[in-house]
């Protein structure tokens, strides 16, 4: 007795294609959106205050230690305090209602809530003064900085992607007088000798973690 | 009952035998009657019977040699690449690239890898799964399975004649004949 | 190999009484899955779900909390997680033994077990695969295990023995699964052939992929079953070793060891046929299928633990001797306080069971009585256990720094998680028994008296590979 | 950490720090402190970013790596990064602070430096400047911190129970010290503790001469009252005493734990290591000898120990007097008659003329000292001794002591007491201490406070005594106020706050500055005032002292070698009586202050109560100590109850049989079973307090045993006491040392065998070793402590110990050595992460979580491992601990803020150990970088055990670098690998222990 139909043989046929055309999908699918590059890049959320980058450190020229002071000293770089706002703002544009924000802070002591941007898991232990003392440049992990008018996250930050320059900084590496430099391109003579810098990131565990 | 049915189209002869020996010469006669589209179907292997059949060796033992030869290679590759090249790291002071500890894991992955060969490769050679089969229509059919062997015989063989192939089976000491048909589409 | 011994008997008598014939083979053995189930299998299939309950609970409360739930400390790192871990692993031998090996030794007589031995394989290894996945801190980082490209461009460390195992066990359990299945196509055929309610047809039809057994196809078929048998046995081999890489690679006293793969190996077909012949005795008690499954078989078996027990016993023996003969002060001292510390009592059991008890087979009226191998089998499962009880946690728990010597004191949820598993594997045992033929129904006609043409013998050495496995050297 | 860093930033860290800064650039700020703990309070309140960050790392980067997906859509979450709104001038966030104090210790100043991050203090290290830490501190001290945050601490003053404020006690005051001047103060009692705070002192005086007819008690449960007598017997003005054991060639201690809980131990145990340090250019060792009733950390060190009941001590230390006159003319004058004819029994006949033929042969190089707990008498027997062997002035010296009312100590709150019980007290004011529950039982100072019209309780806690009194005050912690200590050495430090009192509170002198009217009671002035009195004089001036933490003057007047008043002290020694021998029946309890409850005021540190006992090993509780052969007679185990008894009082405690313990002796520890000490203390371990009277506070015997015949579970970190004759703390004599300078390589020799692999190359840049040398290691148990403060390591209580699951990532082992268990010898052994170059745990990590640096550490990343525990199988060291529970859960935020935020905290199913404190290696590469260099200055890493370590036990820094200290270490004999043999090749090297026994003792 024919307990199924004709069309039933070709079933092993199209279950292989199902197989290989879904598993083909599902993991390219999970290894483009679930990555770093496509979860993280791109996340340049709302600021209590308009603060624009492009203004300050692009048209303005401002150099980026003029507010993240500490940043060659510290690991951390810091966020300046209303203070340092302050410095320039308690003259110029000094009623505008944008920084209502800021002078409520100065006033009442009370931080400005800022939202973090670029973000490494907690048991990450990024030093940034390192970093700079090597001669990588802002640029390299944040970005062209002085052409974002809301900060933007430029670089996945994963491992896989800081290991990509500790494995090879040299493409990231620059004079260190170039370091807040978003522009810098390395004369022909710069580049011969950044190529000879023997450099290396730490690859082993304690290098970023403890 | 698909004797009685209308607009039938012949399929296959079906000869039935009770013992190993019966379909054993029969499959000979068979055989040497030049038949190619035919096959013997039985409740187990029976002994002898490729020969009587004269079938060749089966060809399994490539596939699963050429599986073993790529489960050992990606072994070998994997392990080399992810440990001494891609990001090597200093375990327990040994080399990253060391090969005795490669070892197992090279000969799980040869075994693993010719395993599927042998099974799968046995499926593909023969075209299962096929759910659907000619020899299904047959009611009788399905005592292969419990204690009884038969020979099927398909309109496609060149060497097919309605009433020439039905007076081979039974002059080859047939139980039964029967010839299945199936319906026109 | 411990297989080899009973050969000799095997072609003078017939293994199953004349009125078996193949008609009788079907019937008998599918008659199991077509009836109701009889009040034996309500009970134990119930009970088994009672204690798969408990396996749930446990486990979830285990995962919830953390390790801390076991009694698991440091020193003793491992305690009864990798002890049933290995236990269930060593009873998963048995199955491919038996189909694999006696199968290359042309051991007619597995016929009527090797169904019933692979289910039990495949049930014991995911009871085993169980521990080594929960008893992990952080489960939900498992798959760190395995090589899988991630965003941290970290790869597993493939010198761990632990990562061997992650491979050696999941080919293992492939392997087999794919084995028994493969076994299984043409009494599928044979369940769909008799089936007589549509879903029945369908469901069996549908296992049996269209199976018509042509002899087309039994040629690759026979071939596959050869190759995989060829494939199974070093594997078989190198699973159990693999397990005790765990131990032998270390530099613990006590596990620093080159006798463990052989002895780990021994042990394992030990425990599995052990639990082989258990279970054969209950069900066909319960099935009455005393003509398929004959005394002569268990004596078999019996015979084979004999020999095996008696390899275990001596490489206790002989891990005792080397431990002298090293002078190593530390490895003879772990050995000592196996025998003589806290945890003597393990060790003692451990020794009666497993090497006392199985010699009792040396009297043919005792190898042959029911009751008496039921017991011993059941005697030397719980030894098995012990004995690699006291393989981890009598190492651990005092190695080299007496300032950190400790003991290791089992908690409730270690209890649930060891007794939950029985759960488990007789639950999937009690339905594998309900719903599948637990006899390889078309290996038990192929061996039957008569079941080949009698003139055919002499001309088809060509084919003798496929065939003669199957084949019977008529008397 | 970076993101954390910031946190810290919005944290409570920010205001506090820039008040406290504040605070030294401008007195007055002062004035707001009570408003700023409010901000305080606010800041923290508002930061349950900061909690959540902080309670469990790993369980967020879990969550956030199973969540990447959700992510992917809907982003992250928001988080926040709040910097400063005006920065404080020198912070530099993510770069800690240094700031120099000092911490009161049992009479005794012992300096500080303080790591602040934000105004955050996150850890305590000695002051290297100043002279009774020499840049080490002790166990006490390290949990400091811990005590800092301890979310128990008052809140809030209480005023009949019902909580009140600061306003309201002020107005209270002022109303009181009103009808007070009407009658000169009449009625007023002042009860403090002993102090050597010269403004406390000041402040004292101030008081009694604006109300003379106050008074004011002195008491502290253990104090150095007796040695304070003694010097009032011998030398006729109350003298402190400083002992020089540097340059002491014999010791002699009686009864005396110098090394542990005497004053000035850090000091001490420096000064002892020193003459014992083989390496050193004299080559000379010291010897020691210990007479004691307990086993002592300090007899554990002892090159003899002779096991005496307390009450024996005496009679010990008159025939060794005797001895030395008779046998070798030593000069005691009018003494000599009345240490005659002192029965001998019990004491070894080698025990007196060995060891006097000893300090005879060592006269002026020689020092015997007693402990706080022998009577007055020994106490001035023992100075005259010294004088007599020309010691005084060359290895203990004698200064003018700055508070002589300590030598009243019992006396003083028995006074008070009985002032109390007749109603004689009106108002009275407690400074710290607990008196209704550490005062002498007989005294019944509980109900006699019923009897006081008004009493006002200053304390950290609500305590015991909290619970009688009417007033309770918060008292701000050490190092949250302002104050003033005076080393014996007369070395005088201020001590500044690091952060404004957390929950606000008081300190004592501001207390008593109120109460003598001071118009400026704040600390900050009342300090200040007391450095212009010392002639320090500027702004500059006043800083520099802060900086430094030690003034460049000192203060005490230093009295040189005194002459003995030989009549007075023979006068003392005759009043002594000779107590009935002691038996089975006749049984001596000893009272000793505990190596970590001291005498209970640090009752609710987690730390502490989780830290083993130096010598039992026992956690989480105290016992009564008793020796075996007593307990055979007595028919004791350990674990066993029993109920000690005396002249109806009686304590029911759980008895430890404990090696080494004297006769019939039973040792007990104060400070346990607390009823009110806060969640953590309450009901660990047994009050003695009870079986305490004034007429015997030290020891006493006619006690009676009785068992209980129930047991009680102890959680020991150690349960097997035997080195089972392995080679593991390798030790020999001094002789045995001359002769075979490398004995510890024939033990434990370093296999030579041709490697089977190509080795890892470990010769360039810095390679990381350790060094412990077992010889001045004494055992003390501060490592462990500093340990835990630097690496966030977790408690994980009482029940988790027992089932093994102890955290510690450094611990120090303790053998004992010997047939007799009566009388063994003790070997401790430190030991954390060896660091092997061929690590066994790190082959067999399915994950590649654990691996090596370049630089040859052990690393491992807490965030890849998966918690398979196959390391801490194969770890022949058993270093490796793994969180079995989520033992960081829900820690309170106040405790959170003391976690190092260069350390991950890690979660459950994660494997942890010792990395060497890798994140002080990576900040002083940071510091490198910055300068430009890549090679490390040797001393520039230094470990939190090795920067803890009073006797420099521990070295550590690069191996590579042949000039480093630790290379140099490595070079000597003594140097060995524990295990050697297994082949692992550990960084960590030990140095094998000397013992130095006298010849002609042949016991």
């Amino acid at each position: 007795m024919q307990i199924f139909p004709r069309s039933l043989n070709y079933l092993p046929l199209v279950a292989a294609l199902g197989v290989a055309v879904l598993g083909g999908g599902v993991t390219t699918g999970i290894w483009y959106y679930f990555s770093p590059k496509n979860t993280q890049v791109g996340y340049a959320p709302e600021q209590p205050i308009h603060y624009s980058h492009k203004l300050h450190a692009g048209e303005l020229g401002m150099d980026c230690r003029y507010c993240h002071a500490n940043i060659e000293r510290s690991q951390e770089a810091m966020i300046p305090p209303t203070q340092a706002c302050m410095g320039c703002h308690a003259v110029v544009k000094k009623d505008s209602p944008k920084l209502a924000a800021l002078r409520d802070s100065w006033k009442t002591g009370k931080p400005v809530e800022w939202v973090r941007v670029h973000r490494v898991a907690d048991y990450v232990f990024f030093d940034h003064s390192v970093h700079l003392a090597a001669g990588v440049g802002c640029v390299s992990c944040h970005g062209r900085i002085d052409q974002m008018d809301v900060v933007r996250q430029d670089q996945p930050l994963n491992m896989v992607w800081c290991l990509e320059c500790h494995r090879n900084p040299n493409p990231n590496l620059r004079p260190k007088d170039q370091i807040t430099n978003m522009t810098w391109k390395p004369s022909a003579e710069e580049a011969t000798q950044l190529a000879e810098v023997k450099l290396r990131g730490p690859q082993h565990c304690s290098g970023c973690h403890r | 009952m698909s004797e009685q049915a209308t607009s039938k189209r012949p399929v296959v002869y079906l000869a039935e035998y009770d013992s190993p020996d019966a379909i054993i010469h029969a499959a000979e006669g068979v055989r040497d009657a030049g038949y190619e589209k035919w096959d013997v179907h039985s409740p187990y292997p029976v002994h002898g019977m490729d020969a009587a059949m004269g079938l060749p060796d089966s060809g399994l033992g490539w596939i699963v040699l050429l599986c073993g030869l790529t489960g050992v290679t990606a072994a070998v590759v994997m392990i080399q690449w992810m440990n001494g090249i891609d990001y090597p790291l200093v375990i327990g002071g040994k080399p990253p690239d060391a090969i005795p500890s490669m070892v197992p894991i090279m000969f799980e992955l040869t075994v693993l890898l010719s395993a599927f060969g042998a099974v799968f490769g046995m499926l593909g050679l023969n075209a299962l799964p096929r759910h659907h089969h000619p020899v299904f229509y047959s009611d009788r059919f399905e005592a292969f399975s419990h204690d009884k062997f038969f020979i099927s015989i398909e309109v496609e063989d060149k060497k097919f004649d309605k009433e020439k192939t039905k007076q081979l089976l039974e002059s080859l000491h047939s139980t039964h004949v029967e010839l299945v048909e199936e319906e026109v589409a | 190999m411990s297989a080899d011994s009973p050969i000799a008997e095997i072609g003078e008598t017939p293994l199953v009484p004349a009125h078996v014939t193949a008609a009788f083979v079907s019937d008998e053995v599918s008659r199991v899955t077509e009836q109701k189930a009889p009040v034996g299998w309500w009970m134990v299939f119930g009970v088994a779900l009672m204690f798969l309950g408990v396996l749930l609970v446990s486990v979830g409360y285990l995962v919830w909390n953390g390790i801390g739930s076991w009694g698991n400390n440091s020193p003793a790192a491992w305690a009864w997680d990798i002890t049933n871990f290995v236990w269930w692993i060593g009873i998963g031998h048995a199955g491919t033994l038996i189909s694999a090996v006696l199968f290359l030794f042309r051991q007619k007589w597995r016929t009527s077990v090797n169904r019933f031995a692979e289910a039990m394989t495949i049930f014991a290894v995911i009871c085993a695969l169980l521990y080594p996945t929960i008893h992990v801190g952080r489960i939900w980082f498992l798959y760190w295990a395995l090589p899988i490209p991630n965003q941290m461009g970290m790869w597993p460390n493939f010198k761990s023995p632990l990562l061997w195992d992650v491979f050696a066990v999941s080919t293992y359990f492939t392997v087999s699964l794919l084995f028994w299945f493969v076994g299984l196509i043409p009494d599928f055929a044979t369940l769909r052939d008799r089936a007589k309610n549509v879903v029945r047809k369908k469901v069996y039809g549908a296992l049996a992929l269209g199976w018509r057994g042509s002899n087309r196809h039994w040629r690759h078929y026979e071939r596959a079953y050869l190759i995989l048998a060829a494939l199974s046995t070093p594997l078989v081999l190198s699973v159990h070793s693999v397990v005790s890489f765990d131990f032998a690679t270390s530099v613990m006293p006590g596990w620093h060891t080159t006798i463990f793969p052989p002895y780990f190996v021994a042990g394992a077909v030990f425990s599995g046929f052990a639990m082989v012949s258990t279970l054969m005795i209950i069900c066909r008690q319960v099935y009455g299928l005393k003509d398929i499954m004959t005394m002569k078989h268990l004596e078999l078996m019996n015979k084979i633990m004999l020999v095996t027990g008696s390899l275990v016993g001596y490489a206790y023996s002989m891990e005792f001797f080397i431990a002298w003969y090293s002078g190593n002060e530390y490895e003879r001292y772990v050995f000592i306080n196996r025998a003589t510390g806290p945890y003597a009592w393990a060790y003692w059991t451990m020794v009666t069971c497993n090497v006392v008890s199985p010699q009792l087979f040396w009297w043919k009226r005792l190898r042959t009585s029911i009751p008496v191998m039921f017991a011993v089998s059941i005697l030397i499962n719980i030894g098995m256990w012990f004995e690699r009880f006291v393989i981890i946690v009598t190492t651990l728990h005092r190695d080299y720094l007496p300032s950190s010597w400790g003991m290791f004191h089992p908690t409730l949820v270690d209890i649930g998680c060891y007794t939950g598993s029985l759960g488990l594997f007789f639950t999937l045992f009690s339905l594998f028994i309900r719903w599948l033929p637990m006899i390889a129904m078309f290996e038990v006609k192929a061996a039957l008296p008569g079941a080949q043409p009698s003139h055919h013998a002499a001309h088809d050495e060509h084919a003798e590979p496929a065939h003669g496995a199957l084949a019977v050297k008529e008397a | 950490m970076s993101t954390a860093g910031n946190k810290q930033e919005t944290s409570s860290g920010k205001r506090l720090f820039w008040r406290s800064l504040e605070q030294k650039a401008d007195p007055q700020a002062q004035h707001e402190e009570a408003k700023a703990s409010d901000v305080v309070k606010q800041t923290i309140s508002h930061d349950e970013l900061f909690t959540l960050r902080r309670r469990n790392f790993l369980g967020l980067s879990g969550a956030m790596a199973a969540l990447v997906g959700v992510e992917g859509c809907v982003r992250r979450p928001v988080e926040n990064i709040m910097p400063y709104a005006d920065m404080p001038e020198y912070i530099n966030p993510g770069v800690p602070l240094h700031y120099a104090t000092a911490t009161q210790r049992n009479g005794e100043a012992l300096g500080l430096v303080v790591t602040t991050f934000e105004g955050r203090p996150t850890k305590i290290e000695g002051n290297p400047d100043h002279p009774t830490s020499l840049g080490a501190t002790d166990l006490l001290a390290q949990a400091g911190i811990l005590e800092l945050y301890d979310p128990e601490r008052s809140h809030a003053p209480t005023h009949k129970g019902v909580a009140a404020s600061f306003a309201d006690f002020d107005a209270f005051v002022a109303t009181k010290l009103a009808e007070l001047q009407k009658n000169g103060g009449s009625g007023l009692r002042v009860l403090a503790q002993p102090t050597n705070s010269p403004t406390f002192v000041r402040m004292r005086a101030a008081l009694l001469a604006k109300l003379p007819q106050a008074r004011v008690h002195t008491y502290a449960p253990v104090s150095q009252s007796q040695v304070l007598e003694s010097t009032r017997i011998a030398f006729g003005q109350p003298t402190s005493v400083l002992h020089d054991f540097s340059q002491a060639k014999v010791v002699v201690a009686l009864d005396s734990d110098f090394m542990m809980t005497e004053p000035g131990s850090v000091r001490s145990a420096r000064q002892f290591a020193s003459a014992r340090d083989m390496e050193s250019a004299s080559g000379t060792m010291n010897r020691l000898y210990a007479v004691e009733p307990l086993f002592s950390v300090t007899g554990s060190n002892a090159d003899h120990r002779l096991r005496l009941p307390a009450q024996d001590i005496a009679r010990y230390a008159r025939a060794l007097a005797a001895e030395l006159i008779s046998a070798h003319g030593v000069q005691l004058g009018a003494i000599a008659p009345a240490v005659q004819g002192v029965a001998t029994d019990g004491i070894p006949e080698h025990w007196l003329k060995a060891v006097a033929s000893d300090l005879a042969a060592n006269t002026g190089r020689s020092l015997v000292v007693a402990g706080a707990r022998q009577p007055a008498a020994v106490h001035a027997l023992v100075h005259a001794l010294n004088r007599a062997l020309g010691n005084a002035g060359k290895t203990v010296t004698y200064g003018e002591a700055l508070d002589p009312t300590e030598a009243d100590n019992f006396a003083s709150i028995a006074a008070l007491a009985s002032d109390m019980a007749a109603g004689k007290v009106d108002t009275l004011v407690i400074l710290g201490g607990n008196p209704a529950h550490d005062a002498p039982a007989d005294l019944h100072f509980g109900d006699a406070l019923a009897k006081v019209g008004t009493s006002i309780h200053v304390s950290s806690h609500d305590e015991e005594t909290a619970a009688l009194t009417t007033w309770h005050l918060p008292r701000a912690h050490e190092l949250e106020t302002w104050g003033d200590l005076q080393a014996s050495t007369g070395h005088y430090t201020v001590q500044q706050p690091m952060l404004a009192p957390l929950w606000g509170g008081r300190s004592d002198i501001e207390v008593l500055g109120q109460l003598a009217g001071e118009p400026a009671w704040r600390g900050h002035d009342l300090v200040q005032a007391t450095v212009t009195g010392r002639g320090i004089n500027g702004e500059l001036a006043w800083r520099q002292l802060l900086h430094k933490g030690v003034a460049e003057q000192t203060f005490a007047r230093v009295l040189g070698a005194l002459e003995v008043r030989d009549g007075e002290v023979a006068g003392a020694l005759r009043k002594l009586t000779d107590a009935p021998a002691l038996s089975a029946s006749n049984l001596e309890v000893v009272f000793a202050a505990d190596a970590k409850m001291f005498d209970g005021r640090y009752a609710n540190s987690t730390w502490l109560l989780e830290l083993p006992d130096p010598q039992t090993r026992i956690t989480w509780d105290n016992a009564a100590l008793i020796g075996p052969s007593t307990a055979k007679e007595l028919g004791l185990k350990s674990g066993d109850m029993v109920r000690l008894s005396k002249d109806g009082a009686s304590v029911d405690i759980v008895t430890w049989v404990q090696p080494g313990q004297a006769p019939n002796s039973i040792g007990l520890t104060l400070g346990w079973g607390r009823k009110k000490a806060g969640s953590n203390g309450n009901g660990h371990g047994f009050d003695v307090y009870p079986l305490r009277t004034t007429a015997a506070p030290h020891f006493t015997a006619g006690v009676a045993v009785q068992k209980l015949g129930v047991t009680y579970p102890l959680s020991q970190v150690q349960e097997h006491d035997s080195m089972e004759g392995r080679p593991l703390a390798i030790d020999a004599t001094l002789s045995e040392y001359k002769e075979k300078p490398n004995f510890p390589e024939f033990k434990s020799p370093d296999p030579q065998f041709a490697p089977l692999w190509k080795m890892q190359d470990y010769s360039k840049g810095n390679q990381w070793g350790m060094n412990v040398d077992l010889n001045t290691c004494n055992g003390c148990n501060a490592c462990v402590i500093a340990c835990q403060a630097e690496n966030n390591v977790p408690v994980v209580g009482k029940e988790q110990v027992a089932r093994g699951r102890s955290m510690h990532w450094f611990r120090i082992d303790r053998y004992y050595v010997g047939d007799n268990e009566d009388t063994p010898e003790v070997a401790f052994q430190p030991v954390g992460c060896q660091h092997c170059e061929e690590a066994p745990c790190e082959n067999v990590c399915p994950v590649a979580a654990t691996s090596h640096s370049p630089e040859g550490l052990n690393d491992i990343a807490y965030n890849r491992c998966i918690g398979t525990r196959y390391c801490m199988n194969n770890c022949p060291y058993k270093v490796r601990r793994f969180n079995f529970l989520n033992f960081n859960q829900d820690i309170p935020e106040t405790l959170q803020m003391q976690k190092n935020p260069n350390v991950t905290v890690r979660f459950r199913g994660v494997v942890e150990k010792c990395t060497y404190c890798v994140q002080r290696i990576q900040k002083a590469k940071s510091t490198a970088k910055q300068e430009g260099r890549h090679w490390l200055r040797d001393g520039e890493v230094v470990s939190a055990c090795q920067q803890v370590c009073p006797t420099q036990a521990i070295t550590f820094g690069d191996i590579n670098n042949p000039k480093s200290v630790v290379s140099t270490k490595r070079r000597t004999d003594r140097n060995y690998a524990l295990l050697a043999e297994v082949g692992a090749r550990p960084r960590t090297r030990f140095l094998g222990k000397i013992r130095n026994p006298n010849p002609e003792m042949k016991s």
